[in-house]
């Protein structure tokens, strides 16, 4: 596969100058991958910090600014952080009312950032954590690390980010977040691998024909090969996954999210068989977003996540949002 | 061999691992592409390297603080699981090694026994999980009998996770269809080892 | 190449249908392939339409909006629209100060769009043309069908859409658009090629190691075939090419953009790289977007496009505007 | 054959190329795939099934009308260069035909000629450009000879424009690599008279 870069080893902090460049908005540390909303740190606002490995942008860095995260910090290509930057993202951002760690529950990040949370609160930091774990293609999870954190983040990020700017206190966002987090349901599939810059071919094989369904996003096989299906088929499979133990009733927030690779076009007729699988199916839909958020670098395929919403969620996701990728309000 | 070691010998160790996991990079990242992520071998080459430049630019001068210095200097560059698990392996064994000049096998041999159980204790994995402790634990036992039995030691227990289910890390993710393969962090500390024999060899 | 569809026929209205489930504030007609503003038509304000081919999601529907465009009408992929869906959206949104057809220069747009205007006009309503041809790829116009429209589509669509909301009259956002659409410039790398729904394979062939220069966004083969290079080179050409005559002195606002296939990562890598290159041929810059906007289905690659930008433009330019995929100030 | 032709002919003429379109959708496509956007066999399906469909819906009883519809539903279904350009041919061969229950080969040749020449007009192509033209000018010089020497003619035509460069349409935008290629609206336009032929055959 071919990359539109210079060397392997210089893609994040390329990366990391472009965005800087494109967004005068944020302060972005590209030698200590560390990226801030510019205004912080904001006065009497609990801070958001998240980050993990990159390839899945615009998660994080993306999703900095008013309203969601006030810092991002960008590992090397689907390998987290190290707790060094989330230490000084931690120390750029407290504005004394302390710090959220939102964290993908992945063996790296989940020991990256407790490294970082002990580094911050020595030095008078305080800061709490929640794990996102919406992934319900892991199933199994006494034999496996638990179920991955893929697009509920988003949710969680967004969520508690409004909670942040509404001035709700620390244990009050951390609650929130975890309330968020546990809720999310997220399933993936990919019609392609993805090619990561320091391997440079595929990460795994799949023939045309086949699909790999119940993927994480690190270009790692999923749980199960299939023959190729149509988009409705795919919906259908999703759904049904996302739905098996969820606690039915309310209305939901959906998020049909591409992998990188897949067009647009192909996305949004993807969400009309969603939305018409979560019909047959009686859940209501309060809230939908279509696009590229969570990626698996130039990965072909989708993945949904459901998050149930309350009236205090839907307010919450309507609140004014201010970042490179999600934008609403004022 | 039975001669104590003094830092010189650890410094070739950290010299030595950079050197073997760069050479091994793209086996290390194929092991993982075909279960995890495809990144462990840019991740220790990018880490033994940050250490080895550590270590020249500190010049610590005892096997504790050239440990202990390498171990921290992992943590900070290279990030993923490995980051925390190999930098605390170094880390824990330099600090228990504490401040001597000079150690002998036995010494290392409990030391790196707490280093490697301070990774049990972080990662919460056990023998049998599939991660790099099948590979360093049958080392940590071996150590006693000299270098070279714990580097086939390491060696023997990175074939082993062939036929296992992984219970830790993203290759559990892939539930049955992690076995079958090798586990790039075993054959990671399997190199360790064999640059650890050879450091001690070369003496 | 896999796709995430049902049947090829029926992309165009699958993808239709997932827009509006995804943006109620939008009216879209299905069977008839209009996508015009809820609030439509807005009194006192000129209409701004566009359309062409599908494919190149988010443009054109993706821009409609407050401050941008009042509908969009997307043909088949890579196919222009048919005359009766502008003709439809001209008389949903025009408020008797007449409307603007923003038309890609391609032999089927401009034909239809002619045709369009042609049956707009006998229904009363005041049409102006501006024709977007800012691809410098295609240089000799003397043996071509002229300039291909790309990337410089979205700079005349929110100027020209902020000009109209702040009520400037038919010819002055007429002029506005036009002046804009022949100050733009636009040059496209492809990496691979795209799958089109109904070829189902690649539209060519492009080998490991090879790229093409001079690019459309329909899938073409470039002008030139070359041997693979890194992004800093790329960037390079490219920026030789759009300054290749291009009247120096005041700054440009760039557009890096993704031809949909390429991950957000590689896109703001390549745009450290164009920054350099405009910085070296002391090209100052006063707005960077970076993003997948105008694409060409699953394509890898990129384009750049710049659009000098005076006192007036860059005021336009930072107008609030609200749509899916632009959206900012208030 | 050089009996006059009714509307039932004309309608055959469109069922006919409605078939072959279809038929040949997958090559028309490729042709298209070589030197533009890969989208001309669909869109000649869709817009001859569509003619197709109109014609028997209403039923119209000239060949004029005939025509006229035809080319009025391409412009309302195709979309693309194609859509217009066949469009147009039809509408303004149809129009030029007016109200005649039955036209002769003369007259037919005639109109097709004006349909041509409003097809020039419109895309402001000439002979030689790698257009569909380049097939239509020749079957319309040969149509009085009868509808099998211009079927002929249109085919040669479709033919000569693979060494031509081409001035017109997307296949412009590859300049000198637009050569060694058969032009996909050249190609369509020979299954056009193609078809005519064997519509005024199976009379
Ligand atoms: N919980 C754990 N305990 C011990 N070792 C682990 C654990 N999780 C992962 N590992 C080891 O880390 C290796 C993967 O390292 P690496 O690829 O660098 O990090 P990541 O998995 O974050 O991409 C695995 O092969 C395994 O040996
Ligand atoms: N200006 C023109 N005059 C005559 N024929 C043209 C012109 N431009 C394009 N064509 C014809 O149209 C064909 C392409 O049709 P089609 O692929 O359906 O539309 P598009 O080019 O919009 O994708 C070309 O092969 C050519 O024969
Ligand atoms: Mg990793
Ligand atoms: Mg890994
Ligand atoms: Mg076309
Ligand atoms: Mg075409």
């Amino acid at each position: 596969m071919k990359q539109l870069i210079n060397v392997p080893e210089r893609v994040v902090a390329d990366a990391l100058r472009g965005m800087a460049a494109a967004h005068p908005e944020l302060t972005i540390d590209v030698d200590r991958r560390v990226v801030v909303r510019g205004d912080a740190p904001i006065m009497d606002k609990v801070a958001l910090i998240s980050g993990g490995g990159s390839g899945h942008e615009p998660l994080h860095a993306g999703f900095v600014g008013r309203g969601m995260l006030d810092a991002a910090c960008p590992g090397e290509v689907f390998t987290s952080p190290v707790p060094d930057q989330m230490a000084r993202a931690a120390a750029a951002v407290d504005s004394g009312l302390g710090v959220l760690f939102i964290v993908k529950n992945y063996t790296g990040d989940v020991l990256n950032f407790r490294m970082a949370a002990e580094m911050a609160e020595d030095e008078g930091v305080a800061v709490a954590s929640v794990l996102v774990e919406d992934d319900v293609a892991v199933t199994d999870s006494t034999y496996t690390a638990g179920r991955r954190g893929t697009g509920g983040t988003l949710f969680v990020e967004k969520l508690a980010g409004a909670a942040a700017e509404e001035g709700a206190p620390l244990e009050r966002v951390e609650s929130l977040a975890r309330r968020v987090a546990d809720a999310c349901r997220s399933f993936g599939v990919a019609l392609t691998a993805c090619t990561t810059p320091a391997k440079g071919t595929p990460t795994f094989d799949l023939p045309p024909g086949e699909l790999e369904l119940g993927i994480g996003i690190h270009g790692e096989p999923g749980r199960e090969r299939r023959p190729m299906m149509t988009s409705g088929e795919i919906a259908d499979v999703s759904v049904d996954a996302l739905l098996d133990g969820l606690p039915r009733g309310g209305p939901v927030l959906v998020l049909v999210n591409g992998m990188g690779g897949t067009p647009l076009l192909e996305l949004y007729g993807f969400n009309a068989e969603v939305q018409r699988a979560l019909a047959e199916r009686q859940v209501p839909v309060a809230r939908t977003l279509v696009g590229n958020y969570v990626t698996s670098l130039d990965m072909a395929g989708c993945s949904v996540t459901l998050c149930p919403g309350d009236e205090e969620l839907l307010r919450l996701w309507d609140a004014p949002v201010s970042t490179p990728a999600l934008r609403w309000g004022r | 061999m039975a001669e104590p070691m003094d830092a010189t010998v650890f410094w070739r160790w950290i010299d030595l691992t950079a050197a073997d996991v760069a050479r091994e990079a793209a086996r290390l990242t194929e092991l993982d592409s075909a279960i995890g992520d495809a990144d462990h071998g840019s991740n220790l080459s990018r880490g033994f390297a940050a250490a080895l430049d550590a270590v020249r630019r500190e010049h610590p001068d005892t096997p504790g603080a050239v440990l202990t210095l390498a171990g921290q200097t992992l943590v900070s560059s290279v990030g993923g699981a490995s980051g925390p698990l190999y930098g605390t392996l170094l880390r824990r064994t330099g600090k228990t090694l504490g401040e001597a000049p000079e150690v002998g096998l036995g010494e290392l041999a409990a030391a790196l026994g707490a280093g490697v159980e301070a990774v049990a204790r972080l990662g919460g994995a056990a023998a049998g999980d599939k991660t790099m402790l099948d590979a360093l634990l049958p080392a940590v036992e071996a150590l006693p009998q000299g270098p070279d039995t714990a580097a086939r030691a390491a060696a023997e227990g990175a074939r082993a996770t062939v036929p296992m289910r992984a219970r830790k890390g993203r290759a559990s993710y892939l539930g049955e269809r992690s076995v079958g393969h090798e586990d790039p962090g075993a054959a990671s500390s399997a190199l360790l080892l064999a640059a650890l024999a050879r450091a001690v060899r070369d003496e």
